[in-house]
Formats: structure tokens, C-alpha cells, sequence
């Protein structure tokens, strides 16, 4: 008998944040814990991002994502870094990491 | 130009006792500051806060720039105009009321908008800029020409019940351009006429602006370079984040700079130079 | 007594268009707002940005308590006063500043010492106390007296380049005294005086200030009620701390007080009821 | 034979902070990190605040504790929480801890 492995990614813990006004786009819900499934390939912020834009986001995911990516003018922190630090899309979410995504103020 | 003094006179020991007696600034620490000359541009909600703080501690000239003139709408916030000054413009404004506080300031009010014309003029006059603006095309004015003529720029911004602080290009820090280097589609902009704020949002950070300028032009060391400062006011919190360094890719201030003169920030933008409108009707 | 309005009239609706658009406040809020007093005890580093931000914000009274005359020593961070005002209770010199920004609030100067025999009188008539003074006497006065009467009491203090913020007696949270039961040596008591002060950092404090008290008054949720903020400008870094609840054993708010009436605080303290000399000479 | 282990508490490393104007009795030095003897009683507060007299404390040491406590008008923290709702004196100090002391402010 031989056994096949096939390689799974955990699912993962992790809180998203959003604020600046992106929370207006996710029910004025500035926090959310959850659980992304269990995943083929580990999970990134490029994934993360797909799974927000079917998952959470209702409406207008123009104002939130472009492309693959976020849309400009919104900084993404990784654990309270500048994702740009982190490796950007490809930063591999670990648990219990705190991703926030914050829309750039600009009034005074 | 500005040439400041080598010592303190009596009524300035007088006037600074308080803070002279610190160690951390001191007599050099206030000769420094007396020194010093700010540019202010936008005098509103961070501009109030900002300009009366920095006039008090005695920056040496103090330039307000804004094109605006005073409204009622303004009053929850700006809390150096008055009633009475309803209809004036707003640069004198500020400077009438700071005077009035420290009348051994230099007070210079700009009553215009700064664009791809005036700006590098204005600007290189001073050893620091303070972005209280409340639209995203003088933000990136505004950097553009503080990389041109390397000064630094302590940036404030605030809406609704959030607040945020950073400061560019300074001592091998990142620029707005690296941080953002594409601007927001102008429809996800949001401005304070829009969206309101409560006014001591823009208190509490213009205030913190205020500090950031007052330690560099003292020598001490700047709490937010390469970092910025998240404020909700809900919570009460603050939060501070570790930014990315200057990018060598930056279009400005990077390795190979492709932006070598200042352009035109509303096209640039899609959006007016003001927070009346939200976006430019010929796009 | 305070007759707070049932509607904002036309010229209130236009003042406050900026911040009535926000969900958290809205019409509702603003009602509330402008239907609360509040006493403000301290018109200096404090008091200033404190009584500034909540005129503007529109409560509806707002008295204004200090014994004490503008001086040139205090422009530094007590922004509201201005060269032309030294000499000028305190207290007038705020109120007139507030009167220039926002008539509509009502404005009531009070230019005394709170002391056991009138601060009851004083403090009954308001609705939320802020305490911006400069001396543990009159913070313990004041703390009792908001225990007495069942007034919060909004907590700010600052010194050099550090500040403190906290609410006392607030929705079962604890009062200054079950903080700290026994006052402090008064040798290891520093006041501005002597040990100087960055005037923003006050400024930065009494902001704060304001904002708990405009959440509090709009019904929304204080943040700093049983946490203690700590500011650190030479840093720029904000610390918030659990603290412990109302104590049982405590002598003024506790099961079985045994302060039962305002004291001799100056003795208690072993302390003048001022920031200008350090400790009375008959201990 | 025999063998005769004596109980001995491990060192401990613990951060230490003062604030205030606390910091002034310690070189105006705002942190200082310390490593804590290896001790035949697990170390407390209590422990604590004798050994930062005796080896951090140069002068006028009545400024800072009064009797086996801290004088009144500091505050301890316990990694950011009042000590009133760690045990005060007798809570046993864990490796990495913050130990705080606040001198409250009075000015304005
Ligand atoms: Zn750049
Ligand atoms: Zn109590």
C-alpha cells in the first residue's frame, strides 16, 4: 500500500482591519476575525485579497481592489509594518497576523 | 531674508522661562527654534492648531498660505478665526490671532493658492514645510517641491474621527510619491465637506505637527520619519507604523527621477486643488 | 439654570454643517451637546485648548474657573491669552477668546479659587468637570467635590515633555483617591514652574480632554474612563493602561467612606493650592 | 547516595521603566534592562523594589520607596496594567516583563 500526501495549507486565523474609510465599503465594520479554509497553495495577501473581494466585499469592489492589487491610496500594514516591507502580495499570511488596510486621509 | 538673533533678550527669557528651563531644549534648543522658519500651508483645521502652538514656542517667521477666506461652516474647527473675521482670508486671519500672541513672531500670510508656478518661490524661503492642506493634488505639490528644494515636509491630514501624521523626505526618509505613488481615483477621495470631521481631530493632530516641527528645528530627534500615526478618535487609540524607506524606484526623489519640474496637479489628479468639489467635470 | 434647546436653529445648523453629517454625532448628538455644561477648572496649558475645542464644538455653557492673572511667561502654551491681556484674570481673558469664536455658547468666568467652602456651589450647577489645574490640592478638591455631587471628572496634566489623561468617577470607575489614597511628599512634587513644560504638550493633552467630554456629552463611549493615556513627546509615543476599579476601601467613594465633606486640602497636601511655591512653611 | 536539590529561583530578565520625573533619581535614563539574580524566593515586587534601591538607586531613596512600597504618588505598571490588578507587592516576576514607574503628573 503506499499513501499519497497531497500538500495542504492549514487554514488560517488572521483579524482584517480596515479604516480611513475603507470601512464604509464593509458595513462600517472596522474589524473582522476570520478564518480563511484550508487552501491548495499557502495563503498570501494576493489570495487574501481575492477571498475579501468574494467574501466580504458587497458592493463596488472598484473602490477597494484594482487589478490584483488594492486600489491606489490604500496602504496595506502587515502586523503594524508597511507591507512593502513584508514582500507585498506575495507576504505569506501567518496566524493570528493583523492585516489592515487603511485609506489615505487627505482633509484638514 | 530671515536672519535671526544670537541671543535672547530679556522679554524672550521672559516670555520662554517655561521651556527654556528643559533640557531637552534649553537656551540652544530655543535660539535654534527662533532661528527657524516655517512655511504653514492651509490655514484650517490642522493650520489653527499648528500655527498658534508654533508661534507660541517662537518660531522665528511663520509663512500661512492659503487661498481661502474664513466661512461659519469653519468655525467647530478652526479655532483661531473668529465671528467677526467671517469673510476674510483666512492667512491674515491666522496671522492676526498669532500675533496677538506673539507679536515677536515674523508672521508672513500668503493669501493664495499655492501651484506649479509659485510654489518652489514661496517654499525655498523656508527651512520647514507643514502640509495642512485638504485636497490631494497640493499634497503632491507640495512634496514635489519639497524634494526639489530638500526641505522636510510634516504632513497632517484628518477626517470624520481619524487623524494621521508622517514626515517626508527627511534624512533619507520616504517621500509622498513613495508611499503613494499613484494618485486615488478622485471618486474614492473624500473631503471634510463631504464627509465632515469632528473638529479636535484636526486639533489633536495639528497639534502633533506643531511638535514634530518644534524638535527638528531644535535638534532633538523626529518621532515620525518613516513612520506614520494613526489617531481614532472613537477609540481614543493611537497607533504607529513602521513605513517602507525612500524607493530607489520613486519617479521623484528615487534613483533615476523621471519628474524633474513641477506639473500640473489637477490633471495630475483629476481633482481641483480645493475640497469644494470632488473632481474635475473635463475628465 | 441652563435651559438647553430642543432644535438647532438656522445659523447653529450652518456652524456645525461639518460635524452634524457625522454619523457618531448628527442631530442628536449635537443636541446633546449643546444641552450640556460643562466647568472647566484651569485656564492655562490645559484649559486653553480644552475651552477652545468645546466652544467650538458648541456645548451649550461652558464656566471657565482660575484665580490667577495672564502673564508673559504663560504665552508660551496658554494660546487663548494674548500680549494685550496680561494682566488679565484668566478667566476673562479665556472667556473672550471663546466669546470671539462661538457667542452662542454661554460663557461664565469665574475668576476664584475653588476651595472647600465653594467649589460644591460651583460644581453643582454643571453637568461634567474638567480638571486643567496646576496643584494636587485642588485635584484632590475637585475629585471629592465630583464624588460629592456624582460629577465626572475629566483628568489632564502635563510636565516637561509628558502627559497624563484619565476620567475619574465615571460609570463605576475609580475616583483620584482610590488611585492615590495618601497625596505625595510635597518635596517630590514638581509643578511648571519649576520644572518647565513644552507648551504643546499640554496643548495636545487638553485636546484630548475636550474629545472625552464631547463623547461623553453626544452619548457616546469615553475611552479613557478606568485607562490612564500616558504621552510621550520626546518620543512622540502614546501608552493607554488598565486601571484597577472603583476600590472598595476607598475613603471618599468607597462601601464605607469616611470623607464625607470637603477638607482642608492645602493641609491634607501639606501643599499651597498653586503651582507657585512648592510646599507650605508651616509644616 | 543521595542527592539534595536545593529550590532555586532562575534569574530573570525584565525590563525596567521610569516616567514621570521618576526617571530623574535614575540618570534621567527612562529604560533600563536588567537581569535579576538567580534567588532562593521567586522575585516580586517586593524583591524587586529592594534590589533597585540597592543597585539602581543612588541617592535620596526615600523619593522613591517609603517602607517596603513605592512612595505614594507612583503608579506601577505590570506590562501595561496597574499593579493593583496584578497583586501589588507580591506578584512574581515573569521573564520579559515591562515594570513601569509613574511619577502622576500634576501640572497644566
Ligand atoms: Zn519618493
Ligand atoms: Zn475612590
Amino acid at each position: 500500500m503506499s499513501k499519497v500526501t497531497i500538500s495542504m495549507a492549514n487554514s488560517v486565523n488572521i483579524s482584517l482591519e480596515f479604516s480611513g474609510g475603507a470601512e464604509l465599503l464593509f458595513d462600517m465594520v472596522k474589524r473582522h476575525d476570520v478564518t480563511l479554509p484550508e487552501n491548495s497553495q499557502p495563503w498570501t495577501i494576493k489570495s487574501l485579497l481575492v477571498w475579501i473581494r468574494d467574501n466580504l466585499l458587497k458592493e463596488r469592489p472598484e473602490l477597494f481592489v484594482q487589478g490584483d492589487t488594492v486600489r491606489p491610496g490604500i496602504l496595506v500594514l502587515v502586523n503594524d509594518v508597511d507591507w512593502e516591507l513584508m514582500g507585498e502580495l506575495e507576504y505569506q499570511l501567518e496566524e493570528n497576523d493583523r492585516i489592515v488596510f487603511i485609506s489615505t486621509l487627505h482633509g484638514g | 531674508t530671515f536672519q535671526p538673533a544670537d541671543r535672547l533678550d530679556k522679554p524672550a527669557i521672559a516670555r520662554y522661562s517655561r521651556q527654556l528651563i528643559l533640557p531637552e531644549l534649553g537656551v540652544k534648543g530655543q535660539l535654534a527654534l527662533c532661528g527657524t522658519s516655517v512655511l504653514l500651508v492651509g490655514a484650517g483645521g490642522l493650520g489653527c492648531p499648528a500655527a498658534v502652538y508654533l508661534a507660541a514656542a517662537g518660531v522665528g517667521r511663520l509663512g500661512l498660505v492659503d487661498y481661502d477666506s474664513v466661512e461659519l461652516n469653519n468655525l467647530h474647527r478652526q479655532v483661531l478665526h473668529t465671528e467677526g473675521r467671517v469673510g476674510t482670508p483666512k492667512a491674515l486671519s491666522v496671522a492676526t490671532a498669532v500675533k496677538g500672541l506673539n507679536s515677536t513672531v515674523q508672521c508672513v500670510p500668503y493669501h493664495l493658492q499655492l501651484n506649479s508656478t509659485n510654489a518652489l518661490d514661496v517654499i525655498k524661503q523656508y527651512d520647514i514645510v507643514v502640509d495642512c492642506t485638504d485636497n490631494v493634488a497640493t499634497r503632491y505639490l507640495l512634496n514635489d517641491a519639497c524634494v526639489f528644494t530638500n526641505k522636510p515636509l510634516v504632513s497632517g491630514s484628518a477626517l470624520r474621527l481619524e487623524g494621521q501624521l508622517t514626515v517626508y523626505n527627511y534624512k533619507g526618509g520616504p517621500c509622498y510619491r513613495c508611499m503613494y505613488p499613484t494618485p486615488p481615483p478622485p471618486e474614492t477621495v473624500t473631503n471634510c465637506s463631504d464627509g465632515g470631521v469632528l473638529g479636535v481631530v484636526p486639533g489633536i493632530i495639528g497639534c502633533l505637527q506643531a511638535l514634530e516641527v518644534i524638535k527638528m528645528a531644535a535638534g532633538q530627534e523626529v518621532s515620525y520619519s518613516q513612520r506614520l500615526l494613526l489617531f481614532d478618535a472613537l477609540d481614543g487609540t493611537f497607533r504607529s507604523i513602521k513605513l517602507r524607506p525612500r524607493q530607489a524606484s520613486c519617479v521623484v526623489c528615487g534613483d533615476a527621477p523621471t519628474v524633474t519640474q513641477l506639473q500640473d496637479y489637477e490633471q495630475f489628479c483629476g481633482a481641483k486643488a480645493c475640497d469644494k468639489t470632488q473632481s474635475l467635470r473635463i475628465l
